[in-house]
């Protein structure tokens, strides 16, 4: 096959944007939480001093193999992630490694980043990493099935699973957006997206009051670096999905980053409204209220 | 006289065999199983039986000529010969059992050899 | 209790049984075509006056011979069971009375003699082997009754026993080798009708049975008689 | 040749001439013993020899010089002459196994014997029925006599009550016969036949009836059978044999001669008395304990089997003597093998015969008999059973076909029950009682067994099963046995790799598919054996080749015949490897009976199927009439879906896998359990869709295959035991597998063929790699191991890779399943299944992380810290399969592409596009090496930028951990592990709860109480025995009278 080498810096292109973007984004979001709780909050720039930070720090150790690669798993996902999607509707430029692989494959390439992650905090011999793997691991059995569904009924509805097919078929004005056309899969498709945010009611999984942040417990320096860029880049990245389904793809930065923003900004709300659930208690929620809807949104379409 | 005989034989079996399965003694069983092979015997003698018939023997009573007219059916006695002797062979041999039962348990009480079971 | 009632609610269905085939049973007027065989070829063929006679030794020789074999297993059996269960002490018997004793002297040989009549004559007057065998055996017991301690030979009994069997089996094999097939009486000549020297082997095989027959009884007496004890 | 009259003349005269010699003379005695029975077996098999290969025919003996009906004469056939040849060889060996009874009670006992053998052959010989009563009794009385020849007291009682019984028979014997005689004028059986018997219910039938049921009760029909019962279990196990073999066997022939005389209207008496004999003395055979006994049970029920057969002659035609024929000599070899067997044994306790041990040979002798009366192949019954369910399906009389398909699946429960305990019970002390002459009867028979095999094979319509090169091969390993066991295993890889290169021509890409997997992934297997390869190994080549030997058959089989033989082959195959398990009997012992269950349900397919045409093609069953083709498929994927351990029929697989010791567990889980999934194949792809009362079957097939899957996944992620895991996750990927093939589309059977191979890859490595670490660490609870990762670093690898590739994450190979999972159900519109598979998915992460984690990853601890790394000749065939991964997830066109191409020509849409490197199909595109590249760079240059950033990071101790700012002491506690999804648990763990445990588990209960109350029928009192043989006439008669219009 004949590759076409432009395409690399455009997608390094892409990510540097990405990355800042969500940067930005984070900030901006805990801080406005952090108003609705009448605090102060962290400054819009927060996440950059952090980063910058943890990458100049010299203090490093290592449990080993697993625990070492890790963080390198996590920030794979996250940008193998980014990549396989196209960000812009009809730019060449920003359609990204997008020929690897379908729908299916950005699916599934999720799960690389968490699970490299969970091993590697597995080796590191915390009990509190094994805890939230094991909480994180619960929750996402559940929250990811009302997405599949979703998905599986957006891919039922335009009998395609490129996600460049998906979002040509959403163009041509606002009603044409999935949202509309498939009220259900939306609806369930968003239920997942709360559970996969690690925002309340569904935060369980980090759980900062009892145990410090989950499994990247004994992270540290620089490996706490990558993982901070890839937390500031998945969830962008997860949303480009979201977005790219269910709300019209973007066809230029702007747009692109007002969706993602609004998209993010449902998890903030409803993660600033609502206490957390225990783990049985969300993954019952799911399969109450999400599941349902995502089988209604499959059996209507 | 034929069905008398034939009557009489199966009473007998009867008889015998009711005897046989309600005495638990292992010596009346015995006894009351001969008393229906004796039954049985009749009943063979009585089938081969032909009213106003010469027994098979062809002396001067019976030329070899008229032999097909005057003389009953042969067969059933022969067969009843065997039976007899057969019966006989098996009381002996009951007999003989009953011997050891009782040296063995001191009782001829059949209920009371009941080891092997289900 | 409700044994017996079960056994009288058998015998009366198993009664219904045989009253049906009784009430259905027709004696035959003429001879069925069996029958009518033997009447007529029996002269002829076998040569023997008594029709059942031919019939037991020759026609169905098979079933006499597997006669004579019951009575060999049973006494064989008998002696099986006796032995395996025989007391050891030989208890001592009241001595049997005067009249028993001459009596018994008087009658031994007699009663032999007549069982020796019965079976030799057996193909041309009733009667025959197995008779003339329990006569035989009557003596036996006579013997025992009058002296329960004296056991006459066993190792005769068991040499006429066997010795007579195998020469039935042997006979048996001459009338396959010599005549028509396996038990066939005519491995001797016919002779004349009504005679005594007559209808073939018939009158050896019948004293062969009789022979037999007689020492098995006497074989299972004597068996039976050690049991007893005092 | 010397006429077979001689045969009665020589047993005779040697009786009476034993008779003769006195008490001291017994050594002499026996020699004539031996020599008369000797000399009756060679008469008689010189004419068995000449009837079956010299082609003579048959002919009459006439005695007394006169003809029939007038004087007694014999009949000889083929069938005569065989059973005569059966009865002097059974008697001959007998007369050897009781040398040592026969000269303590000396030649009286001898002569009795003689007479017993020569009434046998009287009774097959003669054609006139007073004789046979005459021989009857002396049958009976012999048997009277031969009871007591037993080191048991409790025998007297045995043999009163048979004399008792006998008397009845006699009784009715006689009158039956004299009536018979009245009517018929004649008491010769050829001129009797054609019932000139009036009407049934005319005096003449009723008598017959009395000479008939007689004749049955011969047989020792259920329930009324307790004297027999007692006999079995009494007398010296040699007469037993006789007992059994030849009583019953003399018995049924006179039965099959006599019922001619009252014609049609008796032959259902005969069938339904039969089947209910065979039926109730199986049940109530299920809680028996003593040995002896219990081959009184299971000898009764397969004279029963026979008696059926007698009474379907109308039915079955002229092969019902073949048909019985099978059934009845292989009862005779082996119950007679097994009496022998059991004279051996000093307890009468089932497990007793574990004594036999130590004499593997004699193992082997009991694994023969059992799989004989077990209806295996290749022995006769297995033919037999065969045509016997093949007529009877022809004609619909499907109750009969369940009722004995029920029956005998009794009697392999409790065989292999048997046989099991023997195997894994303690190993006694003592040495099997040492006599020598016996064992060399007992493996003589066995022998013969196989010998009869080959022959009853050789002249079967349906072709020799044992004349199949693979079976062949297979059957060569047990004369290996005395190599070590390195080279068997060589050998063994190199016969698979010669198998796979022979059939590569021949293969279709289906077969292909599977045989690459049998073949080549059978031998990578052997490998690992090596490591168990001490000493001899005895049993296990033989069991594995077995195995194989039965998969390649199934896979090149042309017709229903040879698929169900080669189902059978396997099927034992897999089951005496399981068994080499330490814990494994009970699960073996259910492994074998779902198998066999769905077996038999393969077996009522196929008749259903074939009606009356034989052999009938695999391919033929496109064509099977509309109006059964539904149940044929109903039952065939029945029978598949206990191989594929699918939901409802699963609960065999995880512990007989997960107690299979480590080398077995790969070959039964990554190889036998796609025998089921190629017989799906065959199924769906021949059949199509089918639908039962306007359900459509393949739809229901879609919902257990989802539901095995989510119930698979959920019950592995609850497991502690990490060979459990993987057991249950196999139910799970078998569940994804069967719903891939009935979405009845292109892509999901190529997807249900990527997981059979997928599957067969990483199960085997896992189960391998899990196997070394148990190896190593002496346990398989998960939460008792913990950072083996730096002590065992290449079984991690292996297991790593795995893992990802099972989870379905790119860029590994098991994405490419998952890619082709939704461009398959996109095809469907069967959606609500599709949430259930969907459900499962991501429960697969659950169970696989915690395989990985609690085992190589968190707190080592204290006793492992000295654990080495897994044996070399375990991790070989791992690491291949690490690289089969990689490669397999680069280039799935390999394999598939021609598949692909092979399945569209069953389908109608098209399947995928392998444009160059991309895979496109109908919905979307994937491009495994783009991905694999991408994924790739991506991951190096971070790990780049990382080492840059870290390279002085410096390795620290176990617990230098921020655990609450102080330091945990105990690995123990540290390590999260037991009970690892315990808030899963909580929201889902009523999908856990052992609902088909329970339901199994109550229906064999339900079965065993049944059982135990029936068996009360037999008090042990001899006279209720004989009220019972009354009340069966009288009953059976009423019943009759009932039936009759």
């Amino acid at each position: 096959m004949t590759f076409d080498w432009m395409k690399i810096p455009y997608a390094l292109l892409t990510l540097i944007i990405v990355v800042n973007y969500g940067l930005l984004l984070t900030a901006l979001v805990q801080k406005i939480a952090a108003r609705a709780g009448r605090r102060h909050g962290i400054p819009i720039w927060q996440n950059y001093i952090d980063l910058v930070k943890n990458y100049a720090l010299r203090t490093s150790i290592s449990h080993g193999v697993m625990y070492y690669l890790g963080p390198v798993f996590r920030l794979t996902g996250g940008v193998g992630l980014l990549l396989f999607v196209p960000s812009l509707y009809g730019s060449e430029m920003f359609s990204n490694l997008s020929f690897a692989g379908d729908l299916i494959l950005a699916l599934y390439f999720v799960f690389f980043g968490t699970l490299g992650m969970a091993l590697g905090a597995g080796e590191s011999g915390h009990p509190y990493s094994a805890i939230g793997v094991s909480r994180g691991l619960s929750q996402v059995t559940a929250a990811e099935l009302p997405l599949a569904l979703a998905v599986f009924s957006v891919a039922l509805q335009y009998q395609t699973l490129s996600v460049t097919d998906i979002v040509a078929a959403q163009q041509g004005g606002i009603t044409n957006w999935t949202l509309f056309t498939n009220p259900l899969a939306v609806t369930a498709a968003m239920f997942s997206f709360l559970g996969s945010m690690m925002r309340p009611p569904f935060d369980v999984v980090l759980a900062p009051q009892e145990i410090p942040i989950g499994p990247p417990t004994e992270y540290h320096s620089s490996y706490l670096a990558l993982m901070q860029t890839n937390r500031a880049l998945f969830p962008v990245a997860k949303m480009v999905i979201y977005m790219n389904l269910f709300f019209g793809g973007a066809t230029s930065w702007p747009i692109f980053f007002l969706k993602i923003f609004l998209i993010y900004m449902v998890s903030a709300l409803v993660g600033v409204v609502f206490p957390r659930f225990r783990v049985e208690q969300s993954i019952r929620w799911f399969l109450v209220w999400a599941v349902p809807v995502g089988v209604l949104a499959i059996l209507v379409v | 006289m034929i069905t008398i005989s034939l009557f009489t034989g199966f009473l007998l079996v009867l008889a015998g065999l009711y005897g046989a399965l309600t005495n638990r003694n292992i010596l009346r069983m015995i006894v009351s199983f001969t008393i229906a092979d004796a039954g049985v015997n009749l009943v063979l003698i009585a089938v081969g039986a032909m009213p106003g018939r010469k027994a098979p023997i062809l002396d001067a009573a019976v030329p070899v000529a008229e032999a097909a007219r005057r003389i009953i059916d042969p067969l059933p006695q022969a067969l009843v010969l065997t039976a007899i002797v057969i019966g006989l062979g098996v009381t002996a041999l009951m007999l003989a059992y009953a011997y050891r039962l009782h040296a063995s348990r001191g009782s001829l009480d059949i209920s009371k050899f009941t080891e092997l079971k289900w | 209790m409700v044994k017996r009632a079960t056994a009288l609610l058998l015998m009366v269905a198993l009664g219904l049984l045989f009253a049906t085939i009784a009430f259905d049973h027709r004696p035959d007027t003429e001879l069925n075509r069996t029958a009518l065989y033997y009447a007529e070829n029996t002269a002829k063929d076998i040569g023997a006056q008594n029709i059942v006679t031919a019939i037991v030794v020759t026609y169905r020789g098979l079933d006499t011979l597997g006669e004579v074999t019951v009575l060999f297993l049973t006494a064989a059996i008998v002696g099986l069971i006796l032995a395996a269960g025989r007391p050891g002490e030989r208890g001592s018997f009241p001595p049997s009375g005067e009249l028993l004793h001459t009596g018994s002297r008087l009658l031994a040989p007699l009663i032999l003699l007549a069982g020796v009549y019965v079976f030799v004559n057996g193909h041309l007057t009733p009667g025959g082997g197995f008779q003339g065998g329990a006569i035989l055996a009557s003596a036996a017991l006579l013997l025992l009754l009058t002296d329960p301690l004296h056991r006459f030979g066993n190792r005769l009994i068991r040499l006429v026993e066997s010795l007579s069997g195998v020469a039935y089996v042997v006979a048996g094999l001459f009338g396959l080798v010599l005549a028509g097939g396996f038990l066939d009486n005519r491995f001797l000549p016919l002779g004349e009708f009504g005679a005594l020297f007559s209808a073939g082997g018939i009158p050896v095989i019948y004293t062969l049975i009789g022979l037999k027959v007689g020492a098995e009884f006497a074989s299972m007496l004597s068996s039976l008689s050690r049991t007893e004890k005092h | 040749m010397v006429s077979p009259l001689h045969i009665l003349v020589v047993g005779l005269g040697a009786a009476f001439f034993v008779g003769l010699l006195n008490h001291d003379a017994r050594r002499t005695a026996f020699a004539i013993t031996l020599a008369a029975l000797a000399a009756m077996t060679l008469i008689a098999g010189s004419w068995a020899w000449a009837f079956l290969f010299g082609g003579a025919t048959p002919f009459t003996i006439l005695t007394a010089g006169a003809p029939p009906p007038f004087a007694i004469n014999l009949g000889v056939a083929a069938p005569e002459a065989v059973l005569v040849a059966l009865v002097c060889a059974v008697g001959l060996l007998s007369a050897l196994t009781m040398r040592d009874a026969l000269e303590r009670f000396g030649h009286r006992a001898m002569a009795v014997f003689l007479v017993a053998v020569m009434a046998l052959v009287g009774i097959i010989l003669t054609r006139d029925v007073f004789n046979l009563f005459v021989f009857f009794e002396l049958i009976a009385i012999a048997t009277g006599g031969l009871v007591l020849i037993s080191d048991d007291e409790r025998a007297v009682a045995a043999g009163f009550k048979y004399l008792v019984a006998s008397q009845v028979v006699s009784i009715a014997m006689l009158i039956g016969i004299i009536f018979v005689y009245h009517a018929t004028a004649s008491l010769n059986l050829d001129d009797m036949n054609g019932g000139s018997i009036g009407p049934v219910d005319s005096g003449p039938a009723l008598a017959f009836f009395l000479l008939f049921i007689a004749l049955v009760i011969e047989l020792k029909p259920f329930p009324i059978n307790g004297w027999a019962l007692d006999v079995y279990q009494s007398a010296h196990p040699g007469f037993s044999a006789l007992f059994s073999a030849g009583s019953s066997t003399a018995a049924l022939w006179a039965v099959d001669k006599v019922i001619g005389i009252g014609g049609a209207p008796w032959l259902p008496m005969a069938a339904a008395i039969g089947l209910v004999t065979f039926v109730g003395s199986n049940l109530v055979a299920l809680s028996q304990t003593d040995d002896r006994r219990l081959l009184g049970y299971s000898s009764v029920a397969q004279i029963g089997l026979v008696l059926t057969v007698i009474g379907l002659r109308d039915l079955i035609g002229e092969r019902h003597l073949a048909v019985g024929g099978g059934i009845l000599v292989t009862h005779a070899v082996a119950k007679a093998g097994l009496f022998w067997l059991s004279g051996l044994v000093a307890s009468r306790d089932l497990a007793g015969w574990a004594v036999l041990r130590h004499r593997p040979i004699l193992i082997f002798a009991f694994a023969t008999f059992v799989a004989m009366l077990a209806g295996l192949p290749p022995f006769p019954g297995f033919y037999a059973k065969w045509e016997l369910v093949h007529a009877l399906a022809a004609d619909g009389r499907l109750a009969f076909v369940a009722a004995i398909l029920l029956g005998a699946l009794f009697e392999a429960v409790y065989l292999f029950r048997w046989f099991g305990r023997a195997i894994k019970a303690p190993l006694p002390e003592e040495n099997a009682a040492a006599s020598r002459i016996t064992g060399a009867v007992v493996v003589a028979t066995a022998l013969a067994g196989w010998a009869i095999g080959w022959t009853w094979g050789a002249a079967s319509p349906y072709g020799n099963v044992m004349a199949a090169t693979p079976l062949l091969v297979a059957l060569a390993f047990p004369l290996l046995e005395w190599l070590p066991a390195r080279v068997k295993n060589t050998l063994a890889i190199l016969v698979l790799c010669l198998g796979f290169w022979v059939g590569y021509p021949h293969f279709d890409p289906l077969q292909m598919i599977f045989g690459a997997i049998i073949l080549i992934g059978g031998a990578v297997i052997f490998i690992a054996s090596f490591t168990f390869a001490q000493g001899r190994r005895i049993g296990f080549y033989p069991s594995a080749m077995l195995m194989y030997a039965g998969l390649t058959m199934l896979i090149v089989a042309p017709d229903t015949f040879s698929f169900f033989a080669a189902w059978e082959v396997l099927t034992v195959g897999s089951y005496f490897l399981i068994l080499r398990g330490k814990e494994s009997e009970p699960h073996a012992l259910s492994y074998v009976v779902f198998s066999l269950g769905g077996a038999f349900a393969i077996l009522a397919g196929f008749a259903l199927a074939a009606q009356t045409t034989a052999p009938f093609a695999l391919a033929a069953l496109k064509q099977v009439a509309a109006d059964h083709a539904p149940w044929v498929f109903l039952l065939l994927a029945v029978g598949f879906m206990t191989k594929t351990a699918s939901l409802g029929l699963h609960i065999w697989l995880p512990g007989a896998h997960a107690e299979a010791e480590t080398d077995v567990s790969p070959m039964v889980s990554g190889v036998l359990l796609k025998a089921g999934l190629f017989g799906l194949f065959m199924l769906v792809m021949h059949m199509g869709r089918q639908s039962l009362h306007g359900v459509e079957l393949t739809y229901v097939m879609l919902w257990i295959g989802a539901g095995s899957a989510l119930i698979g996944n959920v019950m592995a992620a609850f497991q502690e035991d990490a060979k459990r895991l993987l057991a249950y996750s196999s139910i799970g990927q078998m569940g994804y597998a069967v719903f891939g093939i009935a979405l009845m589309n292109n892509l999901g059977w190529l997807m249900a063929l990527m997981f059979v191979i997928n599957h067969y890859i990483y199960k085997s490595s896992l189960f391998l790699s899990i196997g070394g670490v148990a190896k190593r660490t002496g346990t398989r609870e998960m939460y008792r191991m913990g950072g083996l990762i730096k002590l065992m670093p290449l079984s991690f690898v292996a297991v790593l890779v795995s893992i990802i590739a099972m989870s379905g994450v790119p860029p590994l190979s098991g994405f490419g399943g998952r890619w082709i999972f939704y461009n398959a159900i996109l095809d469907t519109d069967a959606r609500l299944p599709m949430v259930v598979i969907f459900l499962s998915g991501p429960i697969a992460f659950l169970y696989l992380f915690r395989l990985i984690h609690t085992i190589f990853l968190g707190q080592l601890k204290d006793e492992h810290r000295r654990v080495s790394e897994a044996p070399v000749w375990l991790l070989v065939p791992q690491m291949m399969y690490v690289v089969f991964l990689l490669g397999f997830a680069l280039f799935p066109g390999l394999a598939l592409r021609r598949v692909d191409a092979f399945i569209g020509g069953f389908m109608p849409e098209r399947g995928l596009d392998w444009e160059g490197t991309t895979i496109t199909s109908a919905f979307g595109h994937w491009n495994p090496i783009a991905i694999m590249v991408v994924v790739g760079v991506i991951f190096v240059t971070l790990f780049l930028w990382l080492l840059f950033l870290e390279h002085r990071a410096q390795m620290v101790k176990q617990f230098n951990i921020a655990f609450a700012a102080e330091r945990p002491h105990r690995p123990e506690t540290t390590h999260f592990a037991w009970n690892f999804f315990a808030p899963y648990r909580r929201a889902v763990g009523v999908l856990a709860e052992p609902v088909f445990e329970r339901f199994w588990g109550a229906t064999t209960g339900a079965l065993h109480d049944v059982a135990g109350f029936v068996r009360r029928l037999y008090t042990g009192d001899g006279q209720v025995y004989a009220l019972q043989v009354v009340a069966f006439v009288v009953i059976v008669q009423l019943i009759a009278m009932g039936m009759r219009p």
